[in-house]
């Protein structure tokens, strides 16, 4: 029974790695992407080495990407880490990493109404790792500016997240919890755009559970940022 | 695409006129069930009667002179709840069974009734060996015990690490003047004192190596054998050795591996292999003297002596005889009949020209072997020249 | 000496750059005896190359020659059938044989052991493997790994020995392996197998007082031919013991008469072993109920020997109280996350409560937006703890759209949506509108479970229906009808809540020019109505999850009726369902539900008004009968139509065996049911007459596909009349159940 | 009609300061042998390492009976307990919100 199979793929066995590549870098070009894909795949498998292999590694991630499976797509790069360390294209490969993972809760719907804040923050965690790691190993890679700007609006983002949560708490009058929530962001996100707002309501929390004292301190620090956020 | 089964094919037998035949005397059922646990079991005998037993938990006593009718063959029969693993021993006018609920039973042997038992450990599943004024057996889980022959007191017992898994059934205890002799699963051969069960010696003949479970099986299966003041052990995955029984040195060690028991007689030891190729060794030295690969993977079961030749069964029910000295196949003959039943040859047992066997089926038969009309042609023939010649 | 230069021979799948990473010198540096060892070694160890070697090419280059070991292009299995071919495949995967990787043979022994370990390991001990190595162009390899597996080892007898107490039938009913098994594979032995049916002795034994029960040992013997397999267990039951007193030691937190309470067993009686487990596990649960989930109950029990009792003391170490720093919320790739967070009853800042998180747990799954949902609990300090709430999306609603043309109404088109977590905001949508020449129908609804933070619901909602009823046959009357709906609920209690609803409708009845019913009603009550309705219900919730229930009840007591002097056609209806839903096993349930409905006109309308009938039939109600067939008929002559006319009181059961779909891995969104349907329609409460119920039995399949739930059902009528319109196959889409 | 009126989920916060705990409270503690007593600093403020706040409300009156509700606790340079303050809850909640429950 397993000379069936073997007829049907006869015909592949005797391609050339030029014929799959050709065929899979056409497909890339006009956007079909489950055509490149199988095309490279199958590339990989039957000339897993030379220059061909190591160019189909990273288009073959970029057509994942592009075909929204970011998993599938962190995988094939990190296979291309593991392989080929010392690759001139290793920033490009860092950043598609992150642009995947960052793609995971991203909507097209987050341009108007819903707030990506509000979904999955593990998947916002992971972009970040992934475009902090290639700031740290490619700092004047001509990715990095965008991999920072990128950081700067997921640290943001993570930090909207805690704020709406810290605003939940204080709505069902948890007050404690929301207190926790707000010196969390003040902690972990000490620039965020929304230190001001959590500290507001942080003194508030304080105050609805009579901790005048910390109340009193909060409300201070409150004060003297004043200043300086009115200022940026 | 390819067959699942995994038993590799059986040599087919050369065509071959022998010249001996059987001429059925008996035949027994004792019981419809197929016999599936037979290692243990063994014949035993007196001058009237042959004595056995079957799995299921019956002992039976049978006449050896054929009467007209099956029934009355049967002496007696005993029936038993529990299943009989080894045995039936005579000695004296006691029967000694062992059960698998680890029962050592004593029968009388005029009617099959019990004379006394002793629970024991576990299973008994070597055939009890009567030496002296004790019984020596051993258990499954590692244990070796004397026994009391008038009431089956245990007199001393000790236990010996036993592999978790190894192949059924276990060979006799052999005891000579005051030495026991015992082999273990593990590969080892031991021997002890018969007053106090005290450990002499022990030697090991089959060190584990493989490393799945099955290739680190090392059991000595085959019954160990005492010929001219030499012990004689053969181990699966192990060795064929001849050992000086007052200190488990080696005389000589031969590389052979094998689980069916092997025969001697004062010149030569004769033994099969795990895949059923015959081979015989010099008994003093071990030197190599024949070996007879027409039975590979024919399933061969244990050897007998038969006069000056050997005999030995395989799994398709032929019994076949072989010549001592080159090893080429004598005689043959068939006990299965046409339908495959008693394929399956468990013991056979030699008393002068007579056999009395055993099968898969549960059927008892007694042979007469008698020559084939084919030989007592060519003796005629044979006679006559003999007379052209004389006169 | 001094290498200048460093040439590379024979890597093409290895690039130079790679090799040059793992040399441990740089180029300038002298190279002596250690350093070439260390080369070697390390480049060996990096499991690329099959030989290396290092040569000096006149005075300063280093030629470091490598043969690269051949990739794995290709991996070909045959001959399993116990381990599947993609179970082996992840087998092999763990050993680090893959399409791609780097083949060696050292790996092919290491991989021929393990796969013949777990042959043997089930009892397969005549399996032999083997692996075929082809040589390919381009330094690649096609593996094949030719299995034959052979028979299993069957049991040829188990053997328990030392059981004096208790037969060999009654141990031997409970074992999984059984010397003849008539089906399945209890006759084959495996090492798995063995183990558990000891164990399963064990506690037999521990369990009926056996305190000092100990397994000797156990062997396992097999025939020369490797297809039998002799199984011994050796036992020492030792005597049987009793409880001769019971002791908390320590701080137990809760009052002494609630912890005996929870244990089961007292003085005198027979020791069980897993009496004391489980009054363990109940004593530690109800103290984390307390907060204290650390806490630790050890038993300790005391033999004595003489008159065979057994004196138990349980130690209680409640540890700290522990409390909840933070919540965090995984998986939720659509849904908000205070959507979540509002349905859990545990805070964060707070003392931890088991009872709390167990009611959040059940409130996830009933809220019926997720394929699954748990919340784990991630140890932060000795006495702080972070909850992880991970859930796992799914579909929550339908969508279709068409464009329709028939001969019969022209060109049309629908477009229909209700989804129960729009865009994850948790609000339910349903939206629904339809144009074709002889049909125009709108319906729009928009709740919002949560107007308040405590889960007032808010619902409001518009509807427009105007059919021309003579361009269609199939109703002898059909009502258009425009009106608003406004709902708003509340809960009463974690499972019960109440619900008000008000309705302005306005309803013109159109009746086919046969019908002379409807004309003799509309002469009498007139055409068009306008009517205030209001409506107020208390239900009951507290099953175990929203799709396929097994567990709980589920009751609903509603009133509907129309504001009296607002209609000339006033009337009410009283609506109760009742289901309930038991757990048999792991995953098949019972189900039976009942629901009885009943209205009647008042003021000016004696009866309930004819368009406003209960009808009975199909899915929904009493399967296999044509939908709504059942109950009365109008009288051909006398009404000028023959269809059925419903009525005022609405009977019907169901129970049902609800079951995952066998051979098939994933059913978790796909449910068989074997159910029997009993029930009718009559036209009031005196007409009711239990001989004319109907009933039918057969199977029914409900599948949540991202379309919409979907349900069909195969039934055969079993208590029926000749004259009635039975229909064995039907199916809906998109009605919850 | 109180039994139709809307069910309120239980809200608990902070640490359950049982009346014993409270006796052992003595100046001199380590803020290990404090947070043992007590459980964790949840109302301490990141920013005053030295002054904790534990404090306690819940709605569920009859499961915490008697768990005192405010206690401001001040350390001295080398973390050992200065002075303590136990006090009632200095804001109550609002217990029954209006029906719309904001």
């Amino acid at each position: 029974c397993s000379t069936l199979n073997s007829l049907i793929e006869k015909p592949d066995a005797e391609k050339s790695v030029e014929d799959f590549y050709s065929a899979a870098t056409l497909a890339f070009k006009n956007k079909e992407w489950d055509v490149a894909i199988d095309n490279y795949e199958k590339l990989k498998a039957y000339f897993p080495y030379g220059s061909y292999a190591e160019q189909s590694y990273l288009e073959l991630a970029y057509a994942y990407y592009k075909y929204d499976e970011p998993k599938s797509a962190i995988r094939e790069l990190e296979e291309f880490i593991r392989l080929y360390p010392r690759h001139k294209e290793m920033p490009y490969a860092y950043y598609l990493r992150a642009l995947a993972a960052d793609s995971v809760t991203r909507s097209w719907l987050d341009k108007f109404i819903t707030d990506p804040a509000t979904r999955d923050k593990v998947s916002a965690e992971n972009a970040y790792n992934f475009y902090s790691e290639l700031i740290n190993r490619f700092p004047q890679s001509r990715y990095a500016t965008a991999a920072s700007e990128r950081l700067i609006a997921l640290r943001n983002q993570m930090a909207r997240n805690e704020l709406k949560v810290a605003r939940f708490y204080y709505s069902k009058q948890a007050f404690l919890a929301s207190a926790n929530r707000a010196e969390y962001i003040l902690q972990n996100y000490p620039r965020a755009v929304v230190t001001a707002e959590a500290l507001e309501l942080l003194t508030d929390s304080y105050q609805k559970m009579g901790m005048d004292v910390n109340e009193s301190h909060a409300r201070e620090v409150y004060q003297l940022n004043q200043g300086r956020l009115q200022s940026n | 695409c390819s067959s699942n089964a995994n038993i590799p094919e059986p040599t087919p037998l050369v065509p071959l006129e022998s010249p001996y035949s059987l001429h059925k005397n008996w035949e027994v059922s004792l019981s419809s069930l197929p016999n599936l646990d037979a290692r243990g079991l063994a014949f035993s005998e007196d001058d009237q009667a042959v004595y056995i037993a079957n799995s299921e938990g019956y002992v039976v006593a049978l006449h050896k002179e054929n009467r007209s009718r099956w029934t009355d063959q049967v002496e007696w029969q005993a029936r038993f709840d529990e299943h009989v693993v080894s045995g039936p021993t005579l000695s004296g006018d006691e029967l000694l069974i062992g059960t698998s609920k680890g029962m050592l039973k004593a029968l009388s042997k005029e009617n099959g009734g019990l004379l006394w038992q002793t629970q024991l450990s576990s299973e008994v599943i070597s055939r009890p060996t009567v030496s002296g004024d004790k019984i020596y057996t051993r258990t499954v889980d590692g244990k070796l015990y004397a026994l009391n022959l008038k009431d089956g007191s245990v007199v001393w017992a000790n236990e010996n690490q036993v592999p978790k898994l190894s192949l059924r059934g276990s060979p006799d205890v052999l005891v000579v003047e005051d030495y026991v002799f015992v082999a273990w699963e593990s590969g080892v051969v031991q021997a002890l004192s018969a007053i106090t069960g005290e450990l002499l010696w022990e030697t090991r003949i089959a060190s584990p190596k493989g490393r799945t479970d099955l290739e680190r099986i090392v059991d000595i299966q085959a019954n160990l054998v005492m010929k001219d003041n030499r012990l004689y052990a053969l181990g699966f995955h192990g060795k064929l050795a001849s050992i000086n029984p007052l200190n488990g040195d080696f005389y000589f060690v031969k590389n052979l591996s094998g689980y069916r028991d092997f025969v001697a007689d004062d010149k030569a030891l004769y033994a099969v292999d795990e895949e059923g190729v015959l081979q015989a060794f010099d008994l003093m030295t071990g030197a190599p003297l024949w070996k007879q690969a027409a039975f590979k993977q024919r399933l061969v079961g244990d050897l007998h002596l038969y006069g000056d030749q050997l005999l030995l069964s395989d799994g398709w029910g032929y019994l076949h005889w072989v010549n001592k000295l080159q090893g080429i196949e004598y005689a043959r003959a068939k006990h299965s009949n046409e339908y495959g039943e008693g394929d399956r040859i468990l013991k056979v047992m030699v008393e002068g020209k007579r056999l009395y066997v055993l099968d898969g089926d549960g059927l008892v038969t007694s042979y007469n072997v008698v020559p084939s009309n084919l030989s007592l042609f060519r003796a005629e023939l044979a006679g006559d020249d003999k007379k052209a010649d004389a006169e | 000496f001094v290498v200048d230069k460093i040439e590379i021979e024979g890597g093409n799948r290895i690039s130079g750059e790679t090799i040059r990473t793992y040399l441990p010198f740089r180029t300038g540096q002298n190279l002596d005896g250690r350093l070439t060892r260390e080369t070697i070694e390390r480049l060996y160890k990096t499991g690329f190359f099959k030989d290396v070697s290092l040569l000096q090419k006149d005075d300063s280059t280093l030629v470091i020659k490598v043969v690269e070991r051949p990739s794995i292009a290709e991996i070909k299995m045959e001959g399993n059938n116990l381990i599947d071919s993609d179970a082996l495949k992840d087998a092999l995967d763990s050993l680090g044989l893959k399409k791609g990787r780097i083949y060696n043979q050292l790996d092919m022994d290491r991989i021929i052991i393990d796969l013949k370990r777990r042959y043997h390991n089930q009892g397969y001990y005549a399996a032999s493997v083997e692996i075929i190595s082809e040589e390919l162009p381009r330094n690649r390899v096609d593996l094949k790994i030719k299995i034959v597996e052979g028979e299993p080892a069957t049991i040829g007898r188990i053997n328990l020995v030392g059981n004096h107490v208790y037969s060999d039938k009654r141990l031997k009913s409970r074992l999984q392996m059984s010397e003849n098994a008539t089906f399945g594979d209890g006759d084959k032995y495996s090492k798995p197998k063995l183990e558990a049916d000891i164990e399963t002795v064990k506690s037999y034994y521990m369990d009926h007082g056996y305190a000092e029960f100990k397994i000797l040992s156990s062997q396992v013997s097999l025939s020369d031919d490797k297809t039998k397999v002799f199984i011994t267990i050796n036992m020492d039951e030792g005597p049987q013991y009793t409880i001769n007193s019971v002791q908390f030691l320590g701080d137990t937190i809760v009052p002494q008469e609630e912890v005996e309470r929870l244990i089961t067993f007292k003085k005198g009686d027979v020791f069980s072993r897993s009496a004391v487990i489980d009054g363990v596990k109940d004593l530690r649960e109800r103290l984390s109920e307390e907060g204290y989930a650390f806490a630790e109950v050890v038993p300790d029990s005391k033999l004595n020997k003489e008159n065979r009792t057994i004196d138990l003391s349980v130690k209680v170490e409640p540890k700290s109280r522990v409390y909840i720093r933070r919540i965090e919320i995984e998986g939720n790739t659509r849904t908000r996350d205070d959507v979540i967070r509002r349905e859990l009853r545990q805070l964060e800042s707070a003392p931890y409560s088991l009872k709390a998180v167990r009611q959040s747990k059940e409130r996830l799954a009933r809220l019926g937006f997720f394929k699954s949902s748990d919340i784990q609990s991630k140890r932060v300090s000795d006495d702080e703890v972070d909850l992880v709430v991970k859930v796992e999306e799914q579909p929550t609603g339908s969508f279709s759209a068409g464009v329709t043309l028939s001969q019969l109404d022209g060109l049309g088109f629908n477009i229909g949506l209700s989804e129960r977590n729009f865009i994850g905001s948790g609000n339910k949508l349903d939206l629904n509108i339809a144009t074709t020449d002889a049909k125009k129908s709108a319906d729009i609804g928009l709740t919002n479970p949560y107007f308040t933070p405590d889960g007032v619901s808010l619902g409001a909602g518009f509807y427009f229906r105007e059919i021309n009823a003579d361009e269609l046959d199939i109703a002898d009357y059909t009502t258009n009808n425009l009106g608003l709906r406004f709902s708003m609920g509340y809960p009463l209690s974690e499972t019960n809540s109440i619900n008000y609803g008000l309705k302005l409708d306005s309803q013109d009845l159109v009746c086919s020019d046969s019908f002379t019913y409807c004309h003799d009603y509309v002469s009498e009550y007139g055409k068009s109505t306008n009517s205030v309705q209001l409506s107020m219900g208390w239900s009951h919730n507290s099953t175990n999850s929203f799709y396929f229930p097994s567990k709980g009840l589920k009751t609903s007591l509603s009133f509907e009726a129309v504001l009296p002097g607002t209609s000339k056609a006033s009337f009410y209806k009283v609506y109760a369902d009742q289901s309930w839903f038991y757990p048999l096993s792991e995953n098949i349930s019972l189900q039976f539900k009942a629901g009885i409905s009943y209205g009647d006109g008042y003021g000016d309308i004696s009866e309930l008004p004819f368009y406003e009938n209960f009808y009975v039939g199909g899915i929904g109600s009493v399967r296999g009968f044509e939908p709504n067939s059942l109950g009365e008929r109008y009288d051909l002559t006398l009404d000028g139509s023959d269809r059925p006319k419903g009525g005022g009181l609405k009977t019907v059961a169901t129970t049902g065996l609800v079951f995952p779909v066998p051979f098939i891995e994933d059913s978790s969104n796909i449910r068989l049911s074997w159910f029997f349907d009993v029930g009718n329609v009559y036209k009031d409460l005196d007409a009711f007459d239990s001989a004319e119920l109907r009933a039918s039995t057969g199977l029914g399949v409900s599948w949540i596909t991202p379309v919409g739930p979907l349900s069909f059902s195969f039934a055969q009528p079993v208590i029926y009349r000749s004259t009635d319109r039975t229909q064995v196959f039907q199916f809906t889409l998109g009605v919850g159940f | 009609c109180s039994w139709l009126s809307p069910y309120k989920p239980p809200i608990t916060q902070g640490n359950v300061m049982t009346t014993e705990s409270l006796q052992y409270l003595q100046e001199g503690l380590t803020k290990d042998q404090v947070r043992q007593l007590l459980g964790p600093p949840m109302g301490q403020d990141a920013f005053q390492p030295d002054h904790w706040e534990y404090i306690f409300f819940s709605t569920e009156g009859d499961i915490y009976a008697g768990i005192s509700e405010h206690l401001d606790l001040e350390f001295d340079e080398d973390q050992m307990l200065k002075s303590w303050k136990r006090s009632a809850a200095k804001k109550q909640i609002i217990k029954d919100r209006g029906f719309w429950g904001n």
